[in-house]
């Protein structure tokens, strides 16, 4: 009963603790003491944080790397959109709609997660990393490729061509026109819902951990040889958690491509799939409340660093070198923590311990 | 004829990724890692010697000299700096330093040298020779590439094979502990393979920008990428893999852009790479290794 | 009880941080307003602000608009009358980047807006200016899509589609070839937008075109491919819609392969003569449609290139140039409508939609600029062709 | 020569080594023997540097050579053959002698080769094979050559017969009686007792990572508390 | 040709030696080996290995380092594919089967080196071992269906259970990897139990156990197999231990068998003694 009592506790501050960053940056918003910069930085927050909670299933859960998490965003960013576009006129009723439309993309996303993990689960490690980013860097070049338009008659599909090649009848609507992506999206994604999407990640992540699927995932993280020895069926978990990853980042891809008038392939590319692995190194691998903190953190701190202009990025790099270094070198990390014991009064540290896990 | 001419450029092609992917399997096979930020020494090495042949108007072999000796230095330092206190750490912070890494330099460079592209002037030149009554015409630069590719991997092979260092670079990429009871320093062997894929990043640098002229911050990044798919392809770890890795990538790409579509050719390229890896999980030449129970 | 404790602490940090980042805002608005809404009466210069690609692989066509506007900016000043207060904000040729820095300028108190730079980001930030009512003029986002069906977005660059369909009437008009290749970036809105229009016109006008091929950002190295396939089909001219920095390599791997055909570049191939240490004898013969000529011989463009080497040390290309014609708009259309600094953004921008389609603007890229009222640009391209390293005007 | 003092080794929060001390004299053969798991090789991977003690200190010929990075401590001359024998399988016979010589100027490995070879003539007859294919007798045997390659004035040798057939094991410990006879000081972990005893000097008994037992090689080979040990009652 | 071969699962109890305790002689031996080998690149690591076990036998795999002992344990589950012999499990041929369907058809192991999920909870660590006999599934888990809580309250409570066989119930709440030595050792052994198995594999159960502890849990593997009525094999080095509760007991040199027999014999077997102790030289 022990341990049951410790997760749901662990899971009641990480539930709080978003909750109430809602009310206040609401609170905020309605008494106009927030800046421009903010607010629109807020939808991205949240799609970040989704992303970050969902590749910490991955990476932290599951332990295995991947460098194209970007791609399944992607896939939902396009699919949500297009899903979006075409139910206008069936679902007027935006929230509904964008729930909708959130649903598809995650379930394309997953799908293709599905697709994808089914082959190359099997390999490991660094080949795995590989092949992700491969993947990513496919799905990035198909996109460039693919021309979808709706008519009365429904969706066009033309791979390789050109929109005009799509045939939309009269009053049709090219919605991705290739490499030049979607443009013209109505915004509908709000702050609310990027909360209620986080809200929902985090009930389907933390549940998941705490049950008999999510301890499996674990167990093939800890001891792949040991989870097989117990009857664990390592394919079957790993497709489970690779999956559940990518319907989540397809979910998250919808909510931040809504935000936007314009969406492109290229912006899942590379750098967005690491982008995201530093939110999840950063914030602890396996730590949801971390991957929640260090997104946001992430996602506004290059903002506040504008006023350095040219030397943003420097600073950035120097500073993500400086933590690697810090929260792995032996000595530095014995030297911090003795400098922690002398600065900190002992309860607020054994506080600070207890809330790692998340 | 097109056909040869497609194999000549993707033979010279796949020797700029092969000397890249060099660089990555040498420092993978004994520190364990992902040099993410290889690709941008590549860069720096290029600058380097552009600054020296065109600003300061030095001879190319100096240029190029030059280049080796900064990349060089810069790649110690490197591993010195931010990789050797991380030597126990996850891979994955080991990754994510070295992305900062890459993010260091290309930004630092584009503060140094401005984001304006510049036109690298080949060192070896630009004329051509012309077979088959003009119809096939083939670059000296391209054959001095391959050559420059053949030259390094046969020196490698050599220097691990034949030298004291590098058998003890082999001893340590096998069993670091059983190298230290052999009295190697294995973080000094470290350094110099670090030392040695950094100078191949510098002549790989020249020799990618001979090739294809234009000179910027972010010259190294894709080039990197794609030889560290090679590296992958022929099985990290291995040196003839990194070559044949980097060969077939080459030839791949430019007869996936002549024979299929411009369009998906880096589709194409990822696509022989998965494909290969679930066939042989190792990579072509890799050695798969089954942990003991 | 400590791990709520510890929470707390962090969540307090969270909102410091939020805090801490409106803190910013205010303090490096310095003399201007917070929120973006008018309350100081008195404010002497109009808040021009506009975001562009700073850093990151684009940089210099965001440094070159940037730079263009300054020095129209300190000229105008310098005149007295009206004044501006000049801003850009970094967006790394990114969409979501740009609608944040487009927010920076909003905490800063933008009053009219210079768009972005470049297209993708140009799409998402009209956007932003269309539902917030501030007036924009983008110095060379050039996408459709970045003024469509938005009533308060102009372009000072021609627009894709009417670069593509130009090119495609002034090939055939000078009879300038008769097997077309294309190579354009796959994965570039600007270079597709423009083969869009370039393909269709040519089959309107029974242009034969014998190949086309593409590449992307990944794989702009080697054009061996690209070229081949060109040859073999015989192409007699390569159009080009593209920026420079991939043109110059096509031009020298194409000789490197012993094959000379004519070339036909837009707007983005104005700077190839700038690039350092590029060889232009490669470039001869060249031909490209730009609005601007830096080497131009009247006198408002020998100044402002004179002007521009001093300040920046490299020679302006079109983007500067389009960034200084911005600003020199502006001052035309804001002294017409009487604006005064102290007007808000949406009274300016009122004021704007309504006097804009009805102005005549000359400047470094045009004589006798107008604008549709769809926020179009209307004004003749010129043809130019490579001479010894220096454009001359082909008509 | 060897002597080491009160060290207490950890593995994370496992106390490994609870204040083991004992001494190697010149030309001895000293023998540590001891179940599995009870720390012998923990010691002998301590005293080469590849393990740091938390407490106590390690003298090598009156040095302190405690905080000594491995590589340093071979050259002083003290040599490790490692349990399970970890030669570099991809590489050559005579490149893995050739490693072990690695300290010493390159003038004189010939010589050094030429005599390993006359020690163990197998490895003569297989110098250009990769190491991986032998047999386990011959990795043992590659092993031990390999570590005599740098003249070691102290040589510990770690589980030996590990894996041997009796014949083998037979050869082996007349090896390392002959090196002991040639003027080299052995420091021998062993879990084959009584072969072990019957060729030491001295002995310790390490039990749960601490030492139990110590007394000459003979004493210990006719105590029955070590037979009792080893096969139970 | 052996493919064609249907597995028989009729088998008539014929132990190829006479090892298996009286009490389990006219049963099917729970697990019989035949003429078990197999060779990695060339090497041969086993040959011609022959054993039968009975259903509530505990048998003793001894034999010198490296002389084979774990691989057998490793065909035995699967982690190797065997290259020669057959492996019946309960009468029925395991040919083709991988290491999660020997685990389900009845056998667990524990490992040599402490294969724990060290960053779980030891009573997760046990729950996993139960995983097959939970029935619940993912979304019954993500939705918190009443599946999930009935089957998690029984997990809890069959958890309990195993831990108290050796007295850990306290430990519950601990992450795995933070238990000392022996009870990580004891841990691995209850997660192994959780899988309800016929036939317990032991690797090295007493290593890095002190005296006490072993003689501890020299009690509970007795106990073990008395209450739950299964088959153990274990490999130790620790001779009191085999002694002292193995029925049977099979030495392993080279790959090869080279004794069979109780305890008894073979402590006075002089192959045994030379092959564990070594000649004594110059006798």
């Amino acid at each position: 009963m022990k341990i049951m009592g410790k997760a749901s506790r662990s899971k009641v501050i990480t539930y709080g603790f978003v909750i109430a960053a809602f009310v206040i940056v609401q609170l905020l918003k309605s008494s106009g003491n927030i800046s421009s910069s903010l607010q629109g930085q807020l939808v991205p927050i949240c799609a970040y944080v989704v992303m970050a909670i969902s590749l910490n299933l991955t990476v932290g859960v599951l332990g295995e790397l991947s460098l194209g998490h970007a791609g399944f965003m992607s896939v939902g960013a396009f699919t949500g959109v297009v899903a979006c576009i075409s139910l206008e006129s069936i679902i007027p009723f935006t929230i509904l709609r964008m729930t909708v439309s959130i649903i598809i993309g995650a379930f394309s996303a997953g799908v293709a997660g599905t697709l994808i993990g089914i082959p190359v689960l099997r390999l490991e490690g660094d080949y795995l990393a590989i092949v992700t980013l491969a993947f990513g860097e496919i799905i990035k070049n198909i996109t460039n490729c693919l021309y979808v338009g709706v008519d009365k008659a429904g969706l066009h599909v033309n791979f390789l061509t050109d929109a005009t090649s799509l045939n939309l009848s009269e009053g049709g609507r090219v919605i991705i026109d290739g490499p030049m992506g979607i443009s013209g999206i109505t915004k509908l994604s709000t702050f609310t819902m990027g909360f209620a999407l986080i809200m929902v990640t985090l009930f389907i992540v933390l549940n998941l951990i705490d049950s008999r699927s999510g301890r499996a995932i674990m167990a093939l993280r800890d001891n792949r040889i040991a989870a097989e020895s117990v009857g664990i069926h390592v394919t079957k978990y790993k497709l489970m958690a690779f999956a559940t990853s990518a319907a989540l980042a397809g979910a998250a891809g919808t909510l931040y491509a809504m935000n936007y008038s314009t969406i492109i392939a290229s912006k899942f590319g590379f750098n967005t799939s690491i982008l995201i692995l530093v939110f999840v190194v950063l914030g602890g691998l396996g730590n949801i409340r971390g991957s929640i903190i260090a997104a946001t953190v992430l996602t506004i701190l290059p903002e506040m660093l504008r006023q350095f202009n040219n030397y943003r990025m420097v600073i950035y790099a120097i500073v993500l070198i400086l933590i690697m270094l810090a929260t792995n070198d032996d000595n530095l990390k014995g030297f911090l923590s003795n400098l922690r014991n002398r600065l900190l009064p002992s309860n607020l540290r054994k506080g600070k311990k207890g809330a790692e896990n998340g | 004829m097109t056909f040869l001419s497609f194999l000549i450029s993707g033979l010279s092609l796949g020797s700029v990724y092969a000397i890249i992917a060099l660089g990555y399997t040498m420092v993978y096979g004994i520190a364990k890692m992902l040099n993410f930020a290889h690709g941008d020494v590549i860069m720096v090495g290029a600058y380097v010697c552009f600054f020296a042949t065109t600003r300061w108007d030095l001879p190319p072999t100096v240029g190029v000299l030059l280049a080796m000796v900064v990349c060089t230095v810069l790649g110690v330092l490197i591993e010195r700096l931010a990789y050797k206190p991380l030597r126990s750490a996850s891979s994955l912070a080991v990754i994510i330093t070295a992305i900062g890494v890459s993010y260091f330099l290309q930004n630092a460079a584009q503060l140094l040298w401005t984001s304006n592209p510049k036109v690298f002037t080949s060192v070896v030149g630009n004329s051509l020779i012309k077979l088959f009554d003009g119809r096939l015409t083939i670059s000296v630069i391209a054959i001095i590439t391959i050559t420059a590719c053949i030259v390094i991997m046969a020196a490698l092979t050599w220097f691990t094979g034949k030298t004291k260092m590098g058998k003890a670079m082999r001893a340590c990429s096998e069993d670091k502990g059983a190298a230290q009871l052999m009295g190697i320093d294995v973080n000094f062997t470290i350094s110099v393979t670090f030392a040695i894929g950094s100078a191949l990043a510098a002549i790989a640098g020249v020799l990618l920008c001979s090739a294809y002229p234009t000179l910027m911050p972010t010259t190294g990044a894709m080039p990197g990428i794609k030889a560290f798919t090679a590296a992958v392809f022929g099985g990290i770890g291995s040196i003839p893999g990194a070559m044949i890795g980097g060969l077939l990538l080459g030839i791949i790409e430019i007869f996936g852009k002549g024979y299929i579509s411009t369009q998906l050719s880096d589709a194409i390229v990822f696509a022989v790479l998965i494909i290969t890896l679930l066939v042989k999980p190792a990579g072509l030449l890799g050695k798969q290794t089954t942990e003991k129970v | 009880m400590k791990k709520i404790f510890c929470v707390f602490i962090s969540f307090v940090l969270i909102i410091g941080l939020m805090s801490g980042c409106g803190g910013s805002d205010s303090a490096s608005s310095g003399d201007g307003n917070a929120t973006g809404k008018n309350e100081e009466p008195v404010a002497v210069a109009f808040k021009l602000g506009g975001t562009g690609p700073l850093t990151g692989g684009a940089a210099i066509y965001g440094n070159a608009a940037k730079n263009g506007a300054q020095i129209a900016v300190e000229e105008i000043n310098a005149q007295g009358g009206i004044q501006f207060e000049l801003k850009y904000e970094d967006d790394e040729h990114d969409a979501e980047k740009a609608v944040n820095a487009y927010n920076k300028l909003k905490d800063w108190g933008i009053q009219i807006s210079l768009g972005s730079v470049t297209s993708t980001p140009g799409v998402a930030t009209s956007a932003e200016t269309f539902s917030d009512r501030i007036f924009a003029l983008t110095p060379s986002a050039s996408a459709t899509a970045v003024i469509e069906g938005k009533d308060n977005v102009y372009q000072m660059c021609f627009a894709d589609p009417n670069q593509g369909s130009a090119s495609a009437q002034y090939i055939v008009d000078k009879k300038l070839g008769t097997k077309i290749a294309v190579i354009y970036k796959n994965d570039d809105v600007y270079s597709k937008g423009i083969y869009n229009t370039f393909a269709s016109k040519a089959k309107e006008l029974n242009l034969e075109i014998v190949s086309t091929t593409t590449f992307t950002e990944d794989s702009q190295t080697d054009f061996s491919v690209q070229l081949a396939n060109a040859k073999s089909n015989g192409a007699d001219l390569i159009f080009l819609p593209m920026y420079y920095t991939p043109a110059s390599l096509i031009l020298q791997q194409a000789k490197s392969i012993g094959y000379a055909p004519k070339y036909f570049g837009v707007d983005g191939m104005d700077g190839i003569l700038t690039l350092e240490n590029f060889d232009t004898s490669l470039a001869e013969g060249v031909m490209l449609l730009t609005p601007f000529n830096a080497d131009s011989t009247d006198e408002r463009t020998v100044s402002f290139v004179k002007k521009y080497k001093e300040l920046f040390n490299e020679t302006p290309n079109q983007f500067a140039a389009d960034g200084y014609d911005c600003v020199y708009a502006y001052k035309e259309a804001l002294e017409t409508a009487g604006c005064t600094p102290d007007m808000s953004a949406a009274e300016i921008c009122e004021k704007m939609v309504e006097i804009f389609p009805d102005i005549t603007f000359d400047g470094l890229t045009g004589e006798g600029v107008t604008w549709a009222a769809t926020g179009e640009v209307s004004k003749s391209p010129k043809g130019m062709v490579i001479e010894n390293g220096a454009y001359v005007g082909m008509d | 020569m060897l002597k080491v003092n009160d060290i207490n080794v950890f593995y994370g929060a496992i106390h490994a080594i609870k204040g083991v001390s004992f001494q190697v004299n010149k030309g001895e053969i000293v023998t540590l023997i001891g179940a599995n798991g009870a720390g012998k090789s923990t010691v002998l991977k301590t005293i080469s540097g590849l393990l740091r003690t938390k407490t106590g200190g390690i003298n090598f010929l009156e040095e302190n050579i405690t905080s000594t990075a491995p590589h340093k401590i071979v050259e002083r001359g003290l040599a490790h053959v490692p349990e399970g024998r970890r030669i570099f399988l991809q590489m050559t016979v005579q490149e893995n002698l050739e490693m072990g010589a690695y300290t010493c100027p390159s003038g004189g490995v010939e010589a050094e080769l030429e005599k390993v070879y006359a020690q163990f003539p197998r490895l003569m007859e297989r110098r250009r094979q990769v190491a991986g294919t032998l047999s386990g007798g011959e990795q043992q045997m590659l092993a031990i050559g390999r570590s005599l390659m740098s003249h070691p004035k102290l040589l510990m040798l770690d589980e030996p017969s590990m894996g041997l057939a009796p014949i083998l094991v037979e050869q082996i410990f007349s090896i390392i009686q002959e090196m002991n006879k040639a003027g080299t000081t052995i420091l021998l972990v062993e879990q084959n007792a009584q072969m072990a005893l019957s060729i030491a000097d001295r002995a310790y008994v390490l039990e749960t990572g601490a030492i139990s037992i110590s007394g000459t090689g003979k004493e210990l080979s006719e105590s029955d508390e070590i037979r009792k040990a080893y096969l139970g009652g | 040709m052996d493919k064609a071969k249907k597995p028989e699962t009729k088998m008539v109890p014929v132990p190829s030696t006479n090892l298996v305790p009286e009490r389990d002689v006219d049963k099917l031996p729970v697990l019989e080996a035949r003429n078990l080998g197999i060779e990695f690149g060339g090497l041969t690591a086993l040959a011609g290995f022959n054993m039968a076990i009975g259903r509530t036998e505990i048998a003793g795999l001894i034999g010198p380092n490296g002389a084979g002992k774990t691989t057998v344990f490793n065909l035995l589950t699967k982690v190797y594919q065997p290259t020669h012999g057959t492996i019946l499990l309960d009468g029925r041929d395991t040919n083709n089967m991988t290491t999660v369907q020997i685990n389900k058809a009845g056998i667990a192991r524990t490992f040599q080196n402490i294969r724990l999920f060290s960053n779980l909870s030891v009573e997760d660590n046990v729950k996993l071992g139960l995983h097959n006999n939970i029935n619940y599934g993912m979304w019954n888990g993500i939705l918190r269906l009443p599946a999930y809580w009935k089957g998690e309250r029984r997990a809890h409570e069959q958890a309990m259970e195993l831990l108290s066989i050796f007295d850990m119930q306290d430990l519950a709440g601990n992450r795995a990897g933070s238990l000392p030595y022996g009870a990580q050792r004891r841990l691995e052994i209850v997660r192994a139990l959780a899988t309800k198995p016929l036939l317990l594999l032991l690797d090295e159960p007493a290593a890095g156990m002190n005296p006490s502890e072993t003689a501890e849990l020299m009690e509970n593997i007795v106990k073990i197999r008395d209450t739950l009525q299964i088959a153990i094999i274990l490999i130790e080095h620790d001779m009191n231990l085999v002694m002292g509760i193995c029925e049977g007991i099979c030495v392993l040199n080279f790959g090869k068998i080279i004794a069979k027999g109780t305890p008894r014999e073979i402590r006075n077997n002089p192959q045994v003694i030379e092959a564990y102790l070594g000649k004594k030289r110059e006798d």
